[in-house]
């Protein structure tokens, strides 16, 4: 096995491009999990933290471009980003430790393409774009699109994810990001909602993205849920509603974290909860 | 060994401060050399291949292509350890499998390389060639008969013919007429209640690096909870003089009975052995969970009978343990203390040791006490709430008490369960105000404490400081007790003491640092050393003053004149007698070897509160109380953090610890994520009230207190979750989707 | 004589005796005692007991005497964590 | 196959190392500078005893590569007294018996001093989550967090 640390985005794609066995390397969290585990035995690991702008956080066009190689923790410290997108920060900063947070990435968290990853529902539910560097180039592919099935992404050979820009928040808009774990650290999600939603002057739901994680081979944005809360004022019986169709929507399995049924039904239970948040920060109530 | 001054508290100047523990600050500055921590000059890296397999004939083991491989050094299979004696035979085949691999993760051969990468490469160039059998990990599944079987003729004349031969042993306990005593009850609760294999979670994976020379020689660094117990099995299984193996314990991470036995030590012999070089062998994580010693899951009935004012009339329990791959599973610890805390007419309790296609189990913190506590706690709370009656009122009824016959058979000398309960009920945690969706739970517990064979050295520098060797591992600050119970018997200062864990070629035999015997076995032995060596420093003084040594007393660190009639003689003190120590015979020592008796059992009450999020099934705990009787706490704070420590295991193992096998038999969780130890966030603050209540057979009183700690949580804590959440759990681990569904399925049931 | 009270499975090779009464002295003769006079008992007498003399714990301390009015229990092996 | 040769700053002193691509941080700081106050509980991000400084930044060294280091400031428990001056922190659980076997306490050590570093002032709450990453199974933490709050007041007090 091969380091290698390139300066340029141009000599990234290249080595990458070189051969199968390259693997990214940016926080490191899941990767050195795999190579510990012997799970991945690349011949090539590239090292995309020297590269300039991974570690930047740049306003752009009223939203926000996140460097491939910021951590979470570099994220939840800044203040601009956090006022404008809380859950998709309050997600990133759900993975893993403090430790963790010191290394983790959302492009790595994204590429992983865990169905459990905790920052996808919170970037699909806002918005979120990848910025993709390749052999042809840059190439902009909507954060739902990346992640294909379990372990698998729609990231050709030869490229990475190079920033996720989160786009200009509307006004009377908030998002929220929860997730069900077994304890209250340390876990992998057993559910995972994310919640971005705009009010009209009235306080009536304009517009809304749901998404779910972990309860299906990827993150699922949940049309029906936006869809039965759109107009609406988010009343019981609405945020009812809204449960209703994110439990009807999740199509999860029984593993070592959690069973079907209780999936579904947390996933009604968060997508409450989430909504919650998000209206009063739409309302710009401290939530 | 009798308590002194019976009848009155003795005036401690040393015992029940806080000083500050000897190998602190080697601990806080990285300096101290735990097991991993240990190296030699041209090491080999070990490693050990495991069965993918839960239950396999292993038809052939090549491993030609490993021992090819350049940076190789030797490769170890079960071939090489060739017949071992009867009574080490289950732990060799543990260490390395014969004829069959019996659970996902046995080992089945070794290698040791220059490097970790040769060796991990190496691992996969040895073919084995497997025949899978039928597995079965759950224990009633295994008492069935057809179940596939691990051994054949293992089954013990106990067990009634007909049954699986995965049935190795049965035992039966107790008194009375259950049948009898049910009829005169108000109402019967009968139920069964099942726990899942839990781990004892120690941080540091096992570690050891061997050594040993052609003339048979060898010596052994090893994290265990016990150095002796690794030199007489590692020499057994090895064909060694025991004399011929020096093991020095390192400082050890943690064991909590998990390290009481051996899995890798004689594979890292045998592999240097055959290498000619020293072989450091570090197990991974994964390899803990999957390959050593985890507890049993259990599957327990209970019929327990009791009167509308909350009498006992009849308490039954049958207990089934599958304690893994070999015989040997803690149920008899498990029926033996099931209803010791109880002073009851009819009791009886029967147990089944059961194997299975899972790694065998070690000990885990009072083994076997806590599963059968969680059910008897259980259907005893439920009866009592049942009647509208305060549980701690109808414990404090049906408690065990000084001349109560326990369940397993003896009559209690004074014990101090009943001082629990009463300052559980006097503490304001008892009367606190409770929210919504929040509940609170009480359970008692009970372990028995053991003594053993043990041995101090203690020697007096020529300047008069003292140093103590004794040979048991410090896994929780016990060299800083056995410091202070020298320091209190000789009336020196606690920092004139250092205490040292001797190697096995300094001291006898001891017994493992288990049973929490160290503060009650090694403290006793350490203030008779102490005791030997005052004499021995009477004597010299005796000589100096030309007086009768009858005539010279101790008192305060200094020898004295017995009385008036012995003469005037300025007292020596113990500095001055060490000085003249050369002139006056030689050096002063004191030592004591003993198999020490006497230890006193051990109770607890724990309280504690919980909220249960009825949209999830999430349980938070928010307030713990433990109340354990210590006899005598030396060092408070090392005592109140063995209660804490036990009452948070405690909650692991209620709420979110467990194996999880999948139906091939295949571990799905060895790891830290998934095994899901209690982090910083999920716990409040453990509160806890020392009880003292001396054992008579310790000169101080001192009664072991690591064990009992681990007993109540799991019922306490059922106990709560089942008054929060308005239905009776019976199933641990209490995790988010099964109280989920017993809270959606209330009413229904 | 000593009175010796024996777990309940254990009964089982004592011909059903919950109390059996042996000529011993000690711990030893005690041990002994048993085995020659219930054969059946052996097995579980070598895979190793605790022995409880007025409630106080014994393992192999085979001189421990024992007095005519003692209360002996038998006990399955004790081992702790 | 060829060695990386990697230039870097440990607990203050330039070092340099040579390490294979695989080898983490962990693995050079054990096994190559014989640092071995820094432990290895899982290897896999899950326990933090292997926690260190990397520029500042509390990470596991068992999920970076020592080649990773290259330029780094990195800080480990060796580094935390200054000389026979232990910090606030390792003293302080000494005296409250904040450690029982003391396999977790250097990384729970690098940890807590990164928290003070950036709060001073920490609520329990917040003590208990920076800390959540680092598993310790003798003491039920208790002692741990009463330590820690009992340092940050004393060096609120000081300062």
């Amino acid at each position: 096995m091969r380091y290698e640390a390139p300066q340029s985005i141009d000599d990234a794609v290249r080595l990458l491009a070189a051969g199968a066995g390259a693997h990214v390397l940016a926080g490191g969290t899941d990767l050195l999990v795999k190579l510990r585990a012997e799970m991945v035995e690349p011949e090539v690991i590239v090292d995309i933290k020297r590269i300039a702008g991974m570690k930047e956080i740049t306003a752009e066009g009223g939203g926000w471009r996140i460097g491939a190689a910021v951590s979470g923790a570099e994220m939840s410290e800044h203040a601009g980003l956090a006022a404008s997108w809380p859950g998709v920060v309050e997600a990133a900063a759900l993975i893993g430790s403090t430790q963790v947070q010191g290394r983790a990435t959302l492009a790595g968290n994204l590429c992983n393409a865990s169905p459990a990853a905790d920052s996808v529902p919170a970037m699909v539910a806002a918005g979120a774009v990848a910025r993709i560097a390749g052999p042809k180039g840059m190439r902009d592919l909507a954060v739902i699109d990346v992640p294909k099935s379990p372990g698998k992404t729609a990231l050709e050979p030869g490229e990475f994810i190079a920033s996720v820009f989160l786009p200009a928040r509307g006004e009377r808009s908030g998002d929220a990001y929860l997730r069900f774990i077994p304890r209250t650290e340390m876990d992998i999600a057993v559910v995972g909602c994310g919640v971005a939603l705009s009010l009209d002057a009235g306080g009536k739901v304009s517009a809304a993205r749901v998404a779910l994680g972990a309860v299906g081979p990827k993150v699922i944005l949940v049309e029906a849920a936006a869809e039965t809360i759109r107009g609406r004022t988010l009343d019981e019986a609405a945020l009812a509603d809204l449960a209703a169709a994110c439990s009807a929507a999740a199509t999860p399995i029984d593993d070592k974290r959690g069973t079907v049924d209780f999936r579904r039904h947390v996933s009604g239970v968060l997508a409450r909860r989430a909504a919650v948040i998000a209206e009063a920060r739409a309302k710009g109530e401290k939530a | 060994m009798a308590l002194d001054q019976t009848g009155k508290t003795r005036d401690f100047k040393v015992v029940g401060t806080r000083p500050n523990r000897p190998d602190g600050i080697d601990k806080v500055t990285g300096r101290a050399r735990f097991g991993a921590d240990i190296v030699a000059p041209g090491m080999l890296t070990g490693r050990i291949l495991r069965s993918p397999h839960a239950h396999a004939r292993i038809l052939r083991i090549d491993a030609s292509k490993a021992e090819a491989l350049p940076g190789v050094k030797a490769v170890v299979t079960r071939a090489d350890f060739g017949d071992v004696p009867d009574h080490v035979a289950d732990i060799m085949d543990n260490c390395m499998a014969g004829a069959k691999a019996l659970y996902d993760g046995h080992a089945v051969a070794a290698v040791a390389a220059n490097s970790a990468a040769v060796a991990r490469k190496a691992l996969r160039l040895i073919e084995v060639e497997y025949e899978v059998l039928p597995s079965v990990t759950d224990v009633d599944a295994a008492m069935r008969p057809g179940a596939s079987v691990l051994h054949e003729g293992r089954q013990q004349e106990t067990v009634p013919g007909g049954m699986s031969g995965n049935v190795i042993s049965r035992v039966e306990f107790g008194h009375g007429d259950i049948e009898a005593g049910l009829k005169r009850a108000d109402r019967v609760v009968t139920r069964i209640y099942r726990t899942a294999a839990t781990h004892q979670g120690y941080i540091e994976p096992h570690a050891c690096l061997a050594t040993m020379g052609p003339d048979g020689q060898a010596d052994l660094w090893v994290c265990t909870q016990g150095h002796y117990m690794v030199r007489n099995t590692c020499a057994a299984i090895l064909g060694m003089e025991q004399g011929q193996l020096r093991v020095t314990a390192s400082e050890i991470g943690g064991g909590f009975g998990g390290k009481t036995t051996v899995f890798l030590e004689p594979v890292a012999l045998m592999l240097s052995r055959k290498a000619g070089r020293p072989v450091k062998m570090v197990m991974s994580r994964t390899e803990v969970l999957r390959a050593t010693g985890p507890t049993a899951s259990t599957s327990i009935d209970v019929k327990i009978g009791m009167r509308k004012d909350g009498k006992i009339t009849a308490a039954f329990a049958e207990l089934r343990y599958q304690g893994g791959a070999y015989p040997g599973s803690p149920v008899d610890m498990g029926s033996m203390s099931a209803f010791a805390p109880y002073d009851l007419e009819n009791v009886k309790t029967v147990g089944w040791d059961v194997v299975t296609n899972r790694p065998k189990a070690a000990a885990y913190r009072a083994p076997g006490a806590p599963m059968a506590a969680f059910a008897v706690e259980s259907a005893i709370d439920e009866l009592a709430k049942g009647f509208g009656l305060d549980p701690l009122e109808v414990r404090l009824m049906n408690g065990a008490d000084k001349g109560t016959r326990a369940s397993y058979g003896p009559t209690y000398p004074a014990i101090g369960l009943k001082a629990t309960l009463e300052a559980a009920r006097a503490h304001p945690h008892w009367k606190a105000p409770l929210g919504e969706n929040q509940g609170r739970g009480v359970a008692c517990g009970f372990w028995f404490n053991f003594g053993g064979d043990t041995c101090v050295s203690l020697n007096v520098t020529p300047d008069g400081t003292v140093n103590v060797s004794e040979g048991n591992p410090d896994i929780g600050g016990s060299r800083a007790s056995m410091t202070m119970m020298a320091a209190e018997e000789l009336g020196i200062p606690y920092d004139q003491v250092r205490t040292i864990i001797a190697d096995t070629g300094s001291l006898g035999q001891n017994e493992v640092t288990d049973g929490s015997r160290v503060t009650f076995a090694v403290g006793l032995a350490t203030i008779e050393a102490a005791r030997a060596a005052k004499r021995e420093m009477c004597r010299r003084a005796a000589m100096v003053w030309g007086i009768d040594e009858d005539a010279v007393e101790w008192e305060d660190g200094a020898a004295r004149p017995a009385g008036p009639n012995a003469g005037k003689f300025p007292p020596m003190t113990l500095k001055e007698i060490a000085a003249i120590a050369s002139n006056s015979g030689g050096p002063i020592a004191g030592h004591h070897e003993v198999n020490a008796e006497g230890a006193g059992v051990s109770f607890a009450t724990h309280m504690v509160d919980v909220e249960v999020d009825p949209d999830t099934g999430a349980t938070r705990i928010l307030r713990y109380t433990v109340f354990q009787d210590a006899g005598k706490a030396v060092h408070p704070s090392y005592v109140e953090g063995q209660f804490q420590g036990g009452a948070v295991q405690g909650i692991g193992w209620a709420l979110n610890e467990e194996y999880i096998y999948d139906k091939d038999g295949i571990l799905q969780n060895p790891g830290f994520l998934d095994y899901r130890i209690p982090v910083a966030s999920d716990l409040p603050m453990i509160d806890t009230v020392i009880l003292e209540i001396p054992n008579p057979g310790h000169p101080y009183g001192v009664r072991g207190v690591g064990e009992t700690s681990i007993v109540p949580p799991l019922a306490a804590i059922a106990n709560a979750v089942s008054a929060a959440a308005g239905v009776r759990m019976v199933q641990l681990p209490m995790s988010p989707p099964r109280i989920l569904a017993a809270m959606q399925g209330r009413g229904r049931a | 004589m000593v009175r010796v009270r024996l777990w309940g499975s254990l009964a089982e090779g004592a011909e059903g005796q919950r109390e059996v009464e042996i000529e011993a002295g000690n711990l030893r003769e005690l041990l002994d005692g048993l085995g020659e006079r219930f054969p059946a008992l052996r097995a579980e007498l070598e895979r190793g007991v605790s022995v409880s003399i007025d409630g106080r714990v014994y393992n192999d301390s085979w001189f421990t005497p024992i007095g005519p009015e003692s209360e002996v229990v038998l006990l399955r092996r004790l081992k702790g964590g | 196959m060829s060695r990386i040769h990697v230039t870097t700053t440990i607990n203050g002193d330039e070092t340099d190392f040579l390490c294979d691509a695989e080898d983490t941080l962990l693995d050079v700081l054990r096994d190559r500078l014989g640092l071995t106050g820094t432990k290895e509980g899982c290897g896999t991000g899950d326990c933090g005893a292997c926690s260190v400084l990397v520029d500042g930044r509390l990470v596991c060294s068992c999920l970076m590569l020592g080649a990773e280091a290259e330029g780094r400031e990195v800080a480990t428990i060796e580094g935390m007294a200054r000389g026979d001056q232990l910090h606030p922190l390792q003293q302080k659980f000494i005296e409250m018996a904040a450690l029982q076997c003391g396999i977790c306490t250097p990384g729970i050590l690098v940890a807590a001093k990164s928290l003070l570093e950036r709060n001073p002032d920490p609520s329990e709450e917040e003590v208990r989550y920076w800390l959540a990453g680092n598993l310790c199974r003798c003491t039920g933490y208790d002692k741990i967090i009463r330590a820690v709050m009992e340092t940050a007041a004393d060096m609120r007090r000081a300062s």
